[in-house]
């Protein structure tokens, strides 16, 4: 399977639903061969012949086993239906008690924007919330508890290899309970046609051990690095005075804005813009001298850097890890 | 025809016209009826679905429309339904005179009702630009006006012609008979809507 | 007035058959000539056939969307075309396909075979039917006119709110679609109405509902269904269109509005509509089957239940469509069952066709090909929908490249297939000339196979994890040579739809000629000449069995007795077809036209002024009367006591 | 009907088997077991006195009889058994009872027909007086139970009766319930005499599968309604806080309007379907035209 594969049990849910997958595939297969089969078999019976003859009065001959085979058949539909619908239910009540034993759960609020995903992590000691943007850390065998909410219009949560989907809808939290089992690196997509750059909606989930999960939770909480090379330095007052300190923020710096996504470690994430380019320095400059050529329409614009601005900035954001 | 033919009885002494659901279009109104009255049903839902996810009903600080132009439009509205069985009686025993005089007393009624229903929209205490509370009831009313005037106007027509050389075919009396047929539709819709619009966000309140 | 004896006018009978009788009933029902003739026709034929034609533009122009599409997703991070243009693309492609095409389509068949499988002269409210079509044209023309000028819609079919409300869609595209729907909403709620009055009302003496053909239940069953949900996508975009125009709030959470208020109105229309382009293509598949399989088809009451069970589970299972976005979870099971039952009245009737050529002597000409291909697709699409009924399943498959998969199998598989089917098997009613045999099995085998290496592959995709609606898709998910495939099957589609239109043209001109009844076929409308006269039959069949012209081998049945000298139809009764009365029929008129041009403004200029609606309403309301006022002088058609 | 009651358990969620069932024990109110005492007792006499009379149409008499038996079963196992007072803590099981009455209860009462047989069960002369009231009544009675009168009744007690200042007032009073009930009934039983054996029934069913269809969007649209509303629309229900069975009361309304909505839903469908089979088979035999 791969990284954004719903056919993986990489997950609780994914699990159960890919066994019922599988169960509802092999009844589903059975039903087609015997179609086809049927199907076939008229074919045989009496096709081609009598090419051009008038109709054969003594053509309705089978009547009666055909009757018969008629109300075996559909007895045999509304059974394996029911049969189905059963599976269906057994297994939708086997995600409904996804913490059954009442773990204590990661919290995170996760809003969608158009085209990005804000993500807060939330603790008991709201001090210790951790802000970060289209990248989410699961420790695995721990359940998160995911609450959906959307600043403009409807999308979709979807990390197919944990879940199934769950709508962002403005003016409504929906909630998700997800149950990682293996460690890895999920890849989650919009799942809901969200307008100009819906394909680039991208959230990468990250699984890793509850020590590895703990470690990176106490990362995010530092602010970001203060640069150490001249031209890092130079990235640093470029980025807090000009116009990115307006729709970003940077821990630690007075770069403040809200709208746009969390930049504080930015560099530690593994894409840029939602998944539209890989996280490297080639991405980078891409990303800032031509926010508009890799993801026309989004709502970063194009600044206008000159040559020096733009290694001064893409350096200084290469170390906020 | 290709095949011969063999014949197998005569039509020439069937009618040529007829009442109710013997006649053609009788069927394009209850068809019409039908694709009105989902309409209605459903803004009728629309006004639940959003009712259901309130806590208050109007939502704060709005108050429930003045009743009393919508009442007096609704008692002027059931009245006419008298008139209006007489010219369907009328229509029904191909009495020109009567249906001519009956049907012209709806209009007028109509044309009176006209005033109470003006003053309606001001009664409302919301605007359709306030929240989707005051959108919500005043399209369930605008939707009602326009099934009201169209009917209206449409009594207005058939009357004209009542007094034209038409008037003398016996498909007139079929379409008078029907267009009293759509009059009851017109207040039947109304009820559950004055109800929707005036009483019940008074009762929950 | 004079009154005159029923026995003094012109009818045909014992004086008045043959030749005389078809001279003096051509010229009653006769157009004039010419252009004029041409838009003031009521005739269902002409008005069916020019409803075929620009549903079979607006496909092609689907069409070349769709193709368009696939040439940017067969290579990963293709740059060939802006997002913008992308979701203007697919916008469009579903619109034209669902709105301009396959309903449509389905009624057009309906307004050309109806009458002539019933047995009568023409529709019922033939000016209405001529009005319908010139606003389906309207509609159509508008949205792609305005994709052309570049301002195409861009929400989607479904044109979910908010992304389609005033604040995330500014300018005019959504109001465009909008408009359209309601261009489309009023052509096939006029076509629903006529057709259950002409089904109810016009069928011959002694057709019975037991012995109506199953085309005919299918058109009966599917206007209801029209009847009943297209209210429900014209209140729906109404409301959108007063948000977006005069700020009311129904989609918007922020002033007590909900945006799922609008899925709930949509699906609430959209999931009958799939059965609403289904149901009459099952007629074909049954009309086709009983033909080619000589055999009457089999267990025709369960055909019928069939039929009407489908229509009506289609209005309980609309939530289906929104499993994702929250619902109570308590109701999943519901769902779920309900959903599932929808395909037991499916498995009935593919158990019952193909009994019915396990019984019979199939010949497999090419219209029954169509039929095999549709068993063979459609079931794969019945089948991973029962999949997707299931909750936890669609929390995974919905809005994906799977999702893609089925609907395009059910809807190919199950509509356009049985459509391409019907047009073969009876061209020769339409055309008097049979379309060519070899190369009708050509583009047979190009499109059955060029549609299963397009779509099949998209299942995997959709469990890949490919979502629908992106403009491109990264590199390295391993979705490359799949979507490849499926561009290359696209293109095989195509080309099979360039032979079979092809064909159509070349048939139109060289093809065999046809007679009246080419297959040996049972149903009424192969009783009359190909193509038939203006007026349908010189004298009203009569039927005493659901398979007429098989039982009735050496002469046919028929009644006497309508005028010929003005336009009249027999009406009769409704569930046992005894004649009843003698109706009038509409003469050829210009009004439908000039109300439709009426309306047509009204329409358009209330996508700028919403005052449009007010002023807009005097030219309609002038139309109409124009359209209504009784002929002058009064015909001379006494009245029979 | 046990089937139907085992799947509906089924969907019931997880937490319901671990509480209901057993706190709930048959105590019938009075005010409710009398009446429908009464009524089987007038059945026996009347039955017991037709069946010393008549030789003939003793077959018709027994059918008739085991109709009303099936539907009195229902109409008691709804009011007068734990389903009835679990209907005082939970909506949902309220509910159920509802359908019960209006569905299966109502249509096996009205197709067994017991109206000459509860006739009589009285003295001659009583049994007169009756017949000449009836007569008074046969205009109404013709107006109300034409097939669309009748469907808008029924929807008209179903919807007002669910408005929340109304179902407060029945849930708050004995007294109102009993009206409630009662009304549910009485429409129902209108409802489907004007399907079998109305007017619809005489023109042929399709008008019947119409209604039927009309009835289950009607009740359907209620059912939907609670079934996505999040909040609780009743004060009864809401200020009783959790069911026994585990539901809150939001979801409890849920449930309750699924009730509504999917099985209630397709009973309508399923009688329309049946009466759209009869009218096929009644059109298969028609003489419309002279035989050749």
């Amino acid at each position: 399977a791969g990284i954004q594969s719903v056919s993986d049990d990489a997950g609780r849910e994914s699990g159960l639903i890919w066994s019922l997958f599988v169960l509802f595939g092999i009844v589903t297969a059975i039903f087609y061969v015997a179609v086809i089969a049927f199907l076939i078999a008229a074919y045989w019976r009496r096709g081609g012949s009598n090419q051009d003859g008038l109709p054969d009065e003594g053509g309705v001959t089978r009547e009666r086993s055909l009757r018969t085979a008629f109300f075996l058949w559909t007895g045999a539909v509304i059974g394996s239906l029911s049969l189905l619908a059963l599976a269906s239910y057994f297994t939708d009540r086997g995600l409904a008690s996804v913490n059954p034993e009442n773990k204590p759960m990661v919290g995170i609020d996760l809003v969608a924007n158009q085209w990005w995903w804000d993500v807060r992590y939330h603790y008991d000691d709201p001090s210790q919330n951790i802000r970060t943007a289209n990248e989410i850390h699961l420790p695995a065998g721990v359940p998160a508890m995911i609450s959906l909410k959307s600043n403009d219009v409807i999308h979709s949560f979807w990390v197919p290899n944990l879940a199934g989907k769950q709508d962002l809808i403005p003016g409504r939290i929906n909630d998700i309970v997800l149950m990682p089992r293996r460690i890895g690196h999920y890849r989650a997509q919009c799942a809901e046609y969200c307008g100009l750059q819906h394909a680039h909606m991208a959230l990468d989930v990250i699984v890793e051990s509850p020590a590895d999960f703990q470690r990176w939770e106490a990362a995010q909480r530092q602010p970001a690095p203060a640069p150490a090379t001249p031209l890092a330095q130079a990235g640093y007052a470029y980025v807090t005075s000009r116009e990115c300190s307006t729709c970003h923020n940077i821990a630690g710096t007075n770069a403040n804005g809200t709208v746009a996504p969390d930049l504080t470690h930015v560099a530690g994430r593994r894409t840029i813009a939602a998944g539209t380019l890989p996280m490297n320095r080639a991405g980078l400059y891409a990303w800032i001298a031509d926010p508009q050529g890799a993801k026309p329409g989004n709502n970063m614009p194009t600044v206008g850097l000159n040559a020096d601005e733009l290694h001064a900035v893409a350096a200084y954001l290469e170390t906020l890890k | 025809m290709t095949l011969p033919v063999r014949f197998a009885g005569d039509l020439a002494e069937l009618p040529t016209s007829a009442f109710g659901h013997r006649s053609l279009t009788w069927w394009g109104i209850v068809a019409f009826f039908l694709i009105e009255g989902t309409t209605f049903a459903l803004a009728i839902g629309t006004y639940f679905y959003l009712m259901g996810g309130e806590q208050t009903w109007p939502p704060a600080p709005f108050s429930p429309p003045n009743p009393i132009a919508g009442t007096i439009f609704t008692v002027l509205l059931l009245l006419s339904e008298i008139p209006n069985t007489l010219a369907k009686r009328a229509a029904e025993r191909k009495d020109l005179r009567a249906l001519r005089k009956y049907l012209l007393i709806v209009c007028a009624m109509c044309a009176v009702m006209v005033i109470p229903r003006a003053f309606e929209f001001a009664s409302l205490n919301v605007s359709w630009k306030d929240n989707a509370y005051g959108s919500v009831i005043w399209t369930l009313l605008f939707l009602h006006v326009t099934n009201f005037l169209t009917d209206f106007a449409d009594s207005l027509v058939l009357a004209g012609l009542l007094f034209t050389k038409h008037s003398v075919e016996s498909r007139r009396f079929v379409d008078a008979a029907e267009n009293a047929m759509y009059w009851r539709f017109v207040w039947l819709c109304w009820l559950p809507i004055y109800v929707l619009i005036y009483w019940l966000p008074r009762w929950v309140s | 007035m004079t009154v005159l004896s029923g026995k003094d006018l012109p009818r045909d009978g014992e004086q008045l058959q043959g030749p005389a009788l078809d001279a003096r009933l051509a010229r009653t029902w006769g157009d004039a000539p010419g252009l004029w003739g041409w838009i003031t026709t009521t005739d269902h034929k002409r008005i069916g056939i020019r409803y075929i034609v620009t549903g079979m533009v607006f496909l092609v122009l689907a069409g070349l969307s769709a193709l368009w599409m696939r040439l940017q997703l067969a290579t990963p991070e293709n740059s060939m075309m802006t997002p913008d243009r992308y979701n203007q693309l697919f916008t469009m492609h579903g619109t034209t396909m669902m709105f301009l095409f396959a309903v449509p389509i389905m009624e057009a068949m309906a307004i050309y075979l109806v009458p002539l499988m019933i047995g009568t002269r023409n529709i019922s409210f033939p000016r209405l039917n001529a009005f319908s079509y010139w606003m389906y044209l309207a509609g159509g023309v508008m949205i792609w006119v305005a994709f052309v000028l570049n301002i195409g819609p861009d929400a989607g079919w479904f044109s979910y709110t908010p992304l389609s409300g005033p604040q995330f869609s500014p300018g005019k595209r959504v109001d465009i679609w909008a408009q359209m729907i309601t261009f489309t909403e009023v052509a096939a709620l006029a076509v629903a109405v006529e057709l259950v009055a002409t089904i109810l009302k016009q069928r011959a003496p002694g057709m019975t509902l037991a012995r109506m053909p199953l085309f005919v239940w299918g058109a009966l069953v599917t206007a209801f269904m029209v009847i009943f949900s297209m209210p429900s996508v014209a209140l729906a975009s109404s409301l959108l269109i007063a948000d977006r125009l005069i700020g009311t709030h129904f989609y918007n959470a922020a002033e007590h509005g909900d945006p799922l208020l609008w899925q709930h109105l949509f699906w609430f229309f959209g999931h009958p509509e799939v059965y609403i382009i289904f149901l009459p293509a099952t007629g074909f598949v049954s009309h086709i089957t009983e033909a080619f399989s000589r055999r009457p088809v089999f267990a025709y009451p369960a055909m019928v239940l069939s039929l009407v069970t489908t229509g009506l589970l289609a209005f309980g299972v609309w939530v289906h469509h929104m499993f994702a976005t929250g619902l109570p979870r308590l109701g999943y099971s519901f769902y779920t069952a309900a959903t599932l039952a929808v395909s037991i009245p499916a498995a009935i009737q593919i158990f019952c066709w193909i009994a019915t050529m396990w019984d019979g002597r199939p010949r497999f000409r090419v219209p029954l090909l169509y039929v095999v291909a549709f068993i063979v697709t459609f079931v794969i699409g019945g089948l991973s929908g029962v999949m997707q009924a299931s909750v936890p399943i669609d929390l995974q498959v919905h809005d994906t490249y799977f999702v893609v998969a089925h609907f395009h199998y059910v809807l190919v598989g199950g509509a356009v297939f049985p459509l391409l089917g019907a047009f073969t098997y009876w061209f020769p009613k339409f055309t008097g000339r049979m379309m060519d045999d070899r190369l009708g099995k050509i583009a047979f085998w190009m499109i059955f196979i060029g549609f299963q290496v397009a779509f099949f592959p998209m299942h995997f995709l959709g469990l890949m994890g490919m979502p629908r609606r992106v403009y491109t898709y990264p590199t390295n998910m391993g979705w490359d040579e799949l979507n490849l495939l499926a561009t290359i099957g696209s293109f095989v589609v195509a080309a099979a739809f360039l032979v079979f239109i092809v064909n159509a043209i070349f048939s139109l001109a060289r093809g065999a000629v046809a007679g009246a009844n080419p297959w040996d076929a049972p149903g009424l409308e192969w009783a009359t000449s190909s193509p038939p006269p203006q007026y349908n039959f010189p004298h009203i069949p009569v039927v005493s069995s659901r398979t007429p012209l098989w039982d009735n081998r050496n002469h046919l049945p028929v009644m006497t007795g309508l005028r010929v000298d003005d336009r009249e139809l027999l009406l009769t009764s409704v569930m046992e077809a005894i004649p009843d009365v003698r109706d009038p029929s509409a003469m050829p008129s210009a009004w439908p036209l000039w109300a439709a041009m009426a309306t047509t403004c009204l329409f358009i200029s209330s996508i700028f002024t919403p005052w449009a609606v007010v002023i807009g309403a005097f030219p309609v309301a002038a139309a109409l009367i124009g359209w209504f006022w009784p002929k002058s002088p009064p015909g001379p058609e006494p009245v029979i006591e | 009907m046990r089937r139907a009651a085992f799947l509906l358990l089924l969907l019931v969620p997880a937490p319901a088997f671990a509480h209901g069932g057993e706190q709930e024990a048959w105590r019938p109110e009075t005010s409710i077991a009398l009446p429908l005492l009464l009524f089987a007792l007038l059945y026996a006499i009347g039955f017991a006195r037709l069946w010393r009379r008549s030789d003939l149409g003793r077959a018709s008499l027994k059918r008739g009889a085991l109709l009303f038996a099936a539907g009195w079963a229902m109409l008691a196992g709804a009011t007068a058994s734990p389903l009835h007072t679990a209907g005082e803590r939970s909506f949902t099981f309220h509910m159920i009872e509802h359908e019960l009455i209006m569905l299966p209860a109502a249509l096996l009462l009205v197709l067994a027909r017991p109206g000459p047989v509860l006739l009589w069960a009285f003295p001659a002369s009583l049994r007169t007086a009756f017949a000449s009231i009836a007569r008074g009544g046969r205009g109404a009675w013709s107006l109300a139970s034409a097939p669309l009168a009748a469907t808008g009744l029924q929807a008209l007690a179903l919807w007002a009766w669910h408005m929340p200042p109304l179902f407060d007032r029945a849930l708050a009073s004995e007294g109102w319930h009993i009206a409630q009930h009662l009304s549910f009934l009485l429409t129902a039983l209108l409802f489907w005499w004007a399907m079998a054996h109305g007017r619809a029934g005489r023109n042929g069913y399709g008008l019947a599968a119409l209604c039927l269809f009309l009835t289950s969007l009607v009740g359907g649209a209620l059912g939907v309604l609670m079934a996505v509303s999040t909040s609780p629309w009743y004060r009864g229900y809401a200020a009783m806080g959790m069911t026994p069975w585990g539901l809150s009361p939001a979801e409890d309304q849920q449930l309750a309007g699924l009730v509504m909505w999917v099985p209630g839903g397709a009973f309508h469908a399923a009688a329309a379907l049946f009466f759209l089979y009869n009218w096929l088979k009644a059109s298969e035999v028609g003489h419309a035209v002279p035989a050749e």
